[in-house]
């Protein structure tokens, strides 16, 4: 069985059909004139055929002075397919909002073409773009092309990892701050916390400019930065009618879907309790044209999520309810160093900083950051009676000791 | 080319790869409209327009694919493209006219176009067989078989609302699986078989016992090496053991396979974010086109194309019509696995008398 | 400060000030006769006086041949409070209901006045009748008094403790099982488990006729017994537009609080769709007239609630969505015993059944109770994935192992 | 006189306590109306008509105030009479015309009526410095102050649903004040002082240590004796190490006081059950009439009665108008010590963007 690669792919061709485009395609197109890539369809071919990987734990590689950026692999059948004995994937940090010119693109892919695989993932899902396997050897020559050329690596290993944001100010009507600039200038400013992990574990970041949170940043960053407002909603009547008239059923899908119910339509008129509005986006998404989100912007600052090895999965939860955001984001930023300055010191190894928070509990945590509790943090009080007062008074004093 | 080596720099700024029309409007657009399947305009307070067409990606990408990508930007949008947090690709035009034939030559070298608005949009997912060490089934291979099937969700057929569909090859989660309206997980299903005689060279013997959660490893001496020992019952196959030790492989091809998960959101929209809940505990790793996975997610994007409401996601969908009956619909055998004993079991017990009895 | 209690009591005067009935006045009013009283005014005033009680641990007082209904209780001022030295508390079984004629109220007192205090609480918060402070050579004398007018103790201790319930069919419309009989049958067929604690903690069962739970059962119960319906919610269309001339907003306050939804008025016209009605009551408490529970009645069994102690308070979940109770209740009886036996076998010392429940898994739990696990029991399937399968395959076997 | 010693002979049959027009019309009520604060008529299929007058009462009675209502029932009702599982009494009659007297009468001897239907009822409570050991405060004194002072929410004055008050005088709650409108909890802020040259004879050493829920007790040896010491820092005053053992005292005048908790339900009308949670942290203890107490508990009410809308409940009001609305109202400062820092924590967090900015 060693040369089921060498006997063709039977199985991986059967994902050539059908619609949606084929990633073994992709690998073939390149085997033509990669061995890398005819290597990684033998292997891959193998474990189709044997319901088993064939990669071991990659060691310590990566580029001169960085700590981050590349992911170690290698096969464990090395001789079947010595072209990917080594296959270690560089991360390149990818320009705020995934946006490219043509230009951009051929250029990575002329320097990919030459030191590696070929292979890319666009892009990973911490956002990254993904090269994806090549050999020890190729990883300097590979960086200083990138450099040379304006790219950089992004993060991986215990340190922060490449932010990312949503589209945006851009190109979206409903972004409450600037996603991208943000995301660079965090980027920028943070350049030695990416590239030399120094944490007790990863720290992701991600920037939704709305409530609709279009990076999935509540569920996939440590800290989210998710836009929204605190003024009214602005209505347009007319296309709220228009809406309506164009078949819209406002109070069944309107008003009946709103968390809050302070949405009321009375055929003619929109009305809502901005008192009672929880900025969930929903009527603002059903008409774009009639509502639009206030003019009062910024964002609300969530910590901690993360996925579930191994304490379990977690969502990120309130620590800022409403920030300004604009440039140099001094309070953002300090706020960051708080964190990591209490995380840096009291996190356990492989402690994400949402595990830290729950271990001390949530009220310790934010004093030792620095933030006073409100109850906007919570979705409700303490239901158990178990609460650590600090002081007590003694029998010889009389005020607290 | 520079002498001194570069370091720290950071990524490209974006603001150069922005085409006019966004400098232009930026900040400023005051709605969008979706035209038609996979294309959307957005119109600016200055009454510019700029069209979106998204199309299809495999997120494995060949520097050549790419290289077609960028033709095709220069031949219709003077190269200005970008790629979407699910891993599409969206051309971004000026001109209407230009719109039918980028489709065309997107069709002519199979990407499919679609996933905006209402619609069943690409597959987040990883690295599987293709790259990692860890993984208990492929990415790739299931996501083109899954994707194959709902491609007409894809590209224009009818549903409620957003419908997004994730996989992880293990419990990692890279895909960030954990809340998603359908959640493909790749799960193992057998203790970490130990390699007693390299175990003390590869790895810490102390992380090794601190990395599992349920105090399922002991320390113990195999042959006069150190090592350690597993009590199998404690083991809930998490993975992180292997993490941080090679020698407590978790792979293994009679008992890998992946579960389904449902009902997850992260928008905000209506209702609050939420976990995935299990839906199938586990069907078999059966590459190359896993068609018990593909069957199990068409049954249930159908039962919610057929019965949600109008902007409903899964996990809204469901949580109104009760589990019990979405169970019933789905034909999923209610089993002790689905039931929670983690942390907060207790809480997802439950613990009221609302029930439907008919 | 010994005699305070002689000085008279001026902060306990305080508390019979006010329009409420004093709890101070009724212990004067005994002090009259009985010195017991005198003395418990005299350390009830200390207490205030010195924000602190003076009750110590009880020790193991009883009734020849039973376990429970009496709480041991002495004070810490013996010499100062000489009559209430001792001062233990008997549990006595109440009536299913509460119910009383004046001659049985009549009877209770004679006996306590003659053998105690002459103080009680009408009723403890389990639902005894409690006779508030003796000395321990009363104890024989009062339970053969007691037993000879036809009354028993109830429970103390790791027993069973009295059962009991809301006043049901006996002046309740909506009452959908038998609670007063099912009550007295469960606490007749228990007695031994009642007496005679041989459970690793307490056990408590409540009987609730609806939904509405007037006795707190989801709450306050190792077992809740809760009635519920399967059919249709009954109409009276008549009596619904009565109710809406009289002056109910059906829409807001009927349709609007309906958990889910189902009820339309169309302001001729409430239809229900029953298939998702969750049996709340809601509709039902607001128009009694109009509506009525269907007519295939039973209830809804639920386990494990508790107060915080020391896992912190649990509520009941359910263990048979829907069960006919009709004498002599077999199915229940034996699901009460297949817990008992499990719990018994297995719980740990002071581990309630809730406790236990949650320790090993509700999925265990079902499977030592011998009852198939369903959606029903659960809010929704679990969101974490670290599930215990339970067997694998070897590479020699193909089947199972 | 029996001559051999009854035992396990249960509870007198309740059949034997049942006026006629319940025997005759059991199970068969049609329904109920409330005419006035504290009576309502319950009319059968039959037509027939029972009314209730429901009484309040301190729950503490001594037999000559039982023979007095032993009286009224034999005076107004045939004698016939029932406690209500809020230690309310209720007098059953069938004779209408003779609801006013019995109402006149108990004014009398100070016992009001009302507390059915949408009101303020009675409030469950335990046992304080009257019996208890383990008491952090007392439980009548503040109940007859609290109901002092909301006394006409009983009698009549208009309320938007049903509050109930529950109290307990230490954390075993046997008020079970977890589920509750408004609950009253005393607590301690001390931990232990441990009594050290007795606690090895009166308490089994390893149970004491068992106890503790967060590990604050180790075992030591002091002046030659065994006996415990604490992790102060550990203790949350739980005192489930007194309850095992008497030489863990943590009753102390000065630290020990009560805590507000609000919007528990255990109905299932409308909205599930849910536990109460915690409002006010800690108010002293100021016997007699703890005004303190009073008068948090006056606001809270107060807040509910003006805002709430028709059958709502406390806690179904507070998650309307969302927490940080009602700590606002309330004038509660939020602390730390809100939020919760227990097993399910992080539950509690706010995990969306759902917030009100204004
Ligand atoms: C490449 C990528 C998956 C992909 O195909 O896109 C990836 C790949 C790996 N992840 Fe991941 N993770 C990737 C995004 C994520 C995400 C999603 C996200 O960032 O939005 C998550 C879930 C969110 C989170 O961070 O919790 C994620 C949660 C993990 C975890 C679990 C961490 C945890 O605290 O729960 C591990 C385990 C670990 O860190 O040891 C992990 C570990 C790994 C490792 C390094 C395997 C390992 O244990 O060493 C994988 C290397 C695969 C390979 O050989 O290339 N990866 N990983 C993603 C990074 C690409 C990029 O930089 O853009
Ligand atoms: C392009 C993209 C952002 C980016 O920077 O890449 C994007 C763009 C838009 N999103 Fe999104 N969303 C994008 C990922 C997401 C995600 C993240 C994800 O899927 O992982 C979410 C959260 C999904 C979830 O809750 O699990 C997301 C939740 C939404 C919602 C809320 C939908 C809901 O009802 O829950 C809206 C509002 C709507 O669709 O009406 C929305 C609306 C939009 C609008 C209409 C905003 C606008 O005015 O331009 C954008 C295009 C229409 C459309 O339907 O795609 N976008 N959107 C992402 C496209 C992904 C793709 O290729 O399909
Ligand atoms: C008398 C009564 C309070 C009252 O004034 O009404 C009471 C009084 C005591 N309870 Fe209780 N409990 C009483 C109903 C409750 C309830 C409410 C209920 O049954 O509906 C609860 C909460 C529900 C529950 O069972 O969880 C309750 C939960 C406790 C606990 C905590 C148990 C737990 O698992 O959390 C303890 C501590 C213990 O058992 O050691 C306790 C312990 C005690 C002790 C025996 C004190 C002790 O630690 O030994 C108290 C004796 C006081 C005395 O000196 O008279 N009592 N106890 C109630 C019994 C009267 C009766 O039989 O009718
Ligand atoms: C007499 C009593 C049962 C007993 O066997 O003793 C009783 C009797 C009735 N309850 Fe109750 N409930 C009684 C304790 C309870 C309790 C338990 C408790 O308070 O500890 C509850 C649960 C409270 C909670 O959720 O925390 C309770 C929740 C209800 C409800 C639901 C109210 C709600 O909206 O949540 C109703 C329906 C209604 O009031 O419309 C109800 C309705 C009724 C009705 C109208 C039922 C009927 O048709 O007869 C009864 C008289 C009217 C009234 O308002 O009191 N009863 N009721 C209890 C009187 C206690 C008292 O003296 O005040
Ligand atoms: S998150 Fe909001 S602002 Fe960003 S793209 Fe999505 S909808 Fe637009
Ligand atoms: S944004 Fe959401 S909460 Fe606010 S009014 Fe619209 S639907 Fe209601
Ligand atoms: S999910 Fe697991 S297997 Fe897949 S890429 Fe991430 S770590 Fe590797
Ligand atoms: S897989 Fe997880 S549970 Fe099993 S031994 Fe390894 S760490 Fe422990
Ligand atoms: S629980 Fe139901 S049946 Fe029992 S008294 Fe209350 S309302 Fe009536
Ligand atoms: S009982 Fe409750 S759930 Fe059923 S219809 Fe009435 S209000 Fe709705
Ligand atoms: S609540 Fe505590 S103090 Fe009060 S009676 Fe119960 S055990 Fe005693
Ligand atoms: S009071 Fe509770 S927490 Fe404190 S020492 Fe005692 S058992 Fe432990």
């Amino acid at each position: 069985m060693a040369d089921s690669g060498k006997n063709g792919t039977p199985m991986l061709d059967e994902l050539e059909k059908g619609p949606w485009p084929s990633f073994v395609t992709q690998i073939k197109d390149m085997a033509k004139k990669n061995k890398m890539c005819e290597d990684l369809l033998g292997l891959l071919e193998r474990s189709y055929d044997e319901k088993l990987g064939h990669w071991k734990h990659g060691g310590i590689v990566g580029v001169m002075g960085y700590g981050g950026g590349v992911i170690g692999r290698y096969s464990d059948l090395q001789e079947d397919f010595p072209n990917i004995a080594h296959f270690h994937t560089l991360r390149v940090n990818m320009p705020s909002g995934w946006f490219y010119t043509s230009d951009a693109l051929r250029t990575i892919c002329d320097i990919w073409e030459r030191h590696g695989s070929g292979l890319t993932n666009m892009h990973g899902s911490t956002g990254d773009i993904i090269l994806l396997g090549t050999t020890t050897d190729e990883l300097e020559p590979t960086f200083a092309e990138l450099t040379a050329n304006d790219f950089d690596l992004g993060g991986s290993g215990s340190d922060m990892r490449t932010p990312s944001c949503c589209v945006g100010p851009a190109r979206c009507e409903w972004a409450c701050f600037d996603t991208l600039h943000l995301t660079n200038d965090l980027t920028q400013t943070f350049q030695d916390e990416l590239h030399r992990p120094a944490f007790p574990y990863k720290f992701k970041i991600k920037c939704s400019g709305c409530p609709n949170d279009c990076v999935a940043s509540v569920a996939r960053a440590d800290m989210s930065i998710i836009g929204t407002w605190r003024d009214q909603i602005r209505i347009n009547q007319a296309e709220v009618r228009a809406a309506a008239d164009a078949g819209l059923d406002i109070q069944r899908d309107i008003c009946g879907n709103c968390p809050t119910k302070c949405i009321e339509w009375d055929g003619k008129k929109l009305e809502i309790d901005d008192e009672n509005c929880v900025k969930c986006m929903h009527c603002i998404n059903a008409m774009p044209k009639a509502l639009k989100p206030g003019v009062d912007r910024g964002a609300t600052i969530l910590l901690g999520s993360k996925a579930p090895i191994v304490e379990g999965a977690l969502l990120s939860s309130v620590i800022v309810p409403f920030m300004k955001l604009e440039p140099p984001y001094e309070e953002l930023k300090d706020l960051i160093e708080r964190i990591w300055d209490f995380w840096g010191e009291h996190g356990k190894n492989r402690e994400r900083t949402g595990e830290l928070m729950q271990r001390i509990g949530l009220g310790n945590f934010l004093e030792a950051i620095e933030v006073e509790p409100i109850p906007e943090m919570i979705a409700h009080p303490r239901e158990n009676p178990y609460v650590f007062y600090e002081e007590y008074f003694e029998e010889e004093d009389e005020e607290e000791e | 080319m520079a002498t001194e080596r570069l370091t720290d720099i950071g990524p490209p700024n974006y603001e150069k790869f922005l085409p006019p029309v966004i400098k232009d409007n930026y900040g400023k657009w005051d709605y969008h409209e979706i035209i038609k399947p996979g294309v959307m305009v957005h119109v600016g307070e200055s009454g510019d327009k700029l069209y979106t067409v998204r199309a299809s990606s495999p997120r494995l990408l060949g520097v050549d694919r790419i290289r077609d990508f960028a033709d095709l930007a220069d031949k219709y949008c003077d190269g200005f493209l970008r790629f979407t947090s699910r891993n599409n690709v969206e051309f971004l035009l000026t001109d209407e006219s230009k719109i039918d034939p980028l489709i065309k030559d997107l069709d002519k070298i199979g990407h499919p176009v679609g996933g905006i608005g209402n619609a069943i949009s690409n597959i987040v997912h990883t690295q599987g067989w293709v790259h990692c060490h860890s993984a208990a089934t492929d990415a790739s291979g299931i996501v083109k078989a899954v994707m194959d099937d709902l491609c007409g969700y894809f590209t224009g057929q009818e549903v409620p609302g957003k419908l997004r569909i994730a996989l992880a090859c293990c419990l990692n989660m890279c895909g960030a699986v954990h809340c998603s309206d359908i959640a493909i997980l790749g799960i193992h299903r057998r203790p970490p078989k130990i390699v007693h005689d390299n175990l003390n060279k590869v790895c810490e013997i102390p992380n090794v016992i601190a990395s599992c959660p349920t105090a399922a490893i002991r320390p113990t001496t195999v042959e006069g090496k150190s090592s350690v020992d597993l009590e199998e019952d404690l083991c809930m196959f998490c993975g992180n053991c292997f993490t941080v030790c090679p020698s407590m492989p978790m792979a293994d091809p009679l008992n890998d396979g992946v579960s389904i998960w449902v009902g997850g959101k992260v928008s905000n929209a209506r209702s609050e974010p939420r976990f995935s809940k299990l839906a199938i505990p586990f069907l078999p790793n059966t590459p190359p086109r896993w068609p018990e996975v593909v069957e199990s997610v068409r049954n249930i994007v159908e039962i919610w194309v057929k019965h949600a409401r109008k902007y409903e996601r899964m996990g809204e969908f469901i949580e109104r019509i009760g589990w019990p009956r979405f169970f019933k619909m789905a034909g999923i055998e209610f089993q002790k696995e689905h039931i929670d004993d983690f942390k907060h079991a207790g809480l997802t017990y439950k613990r009221s008398t609302h029930l439907r009895h008919q």
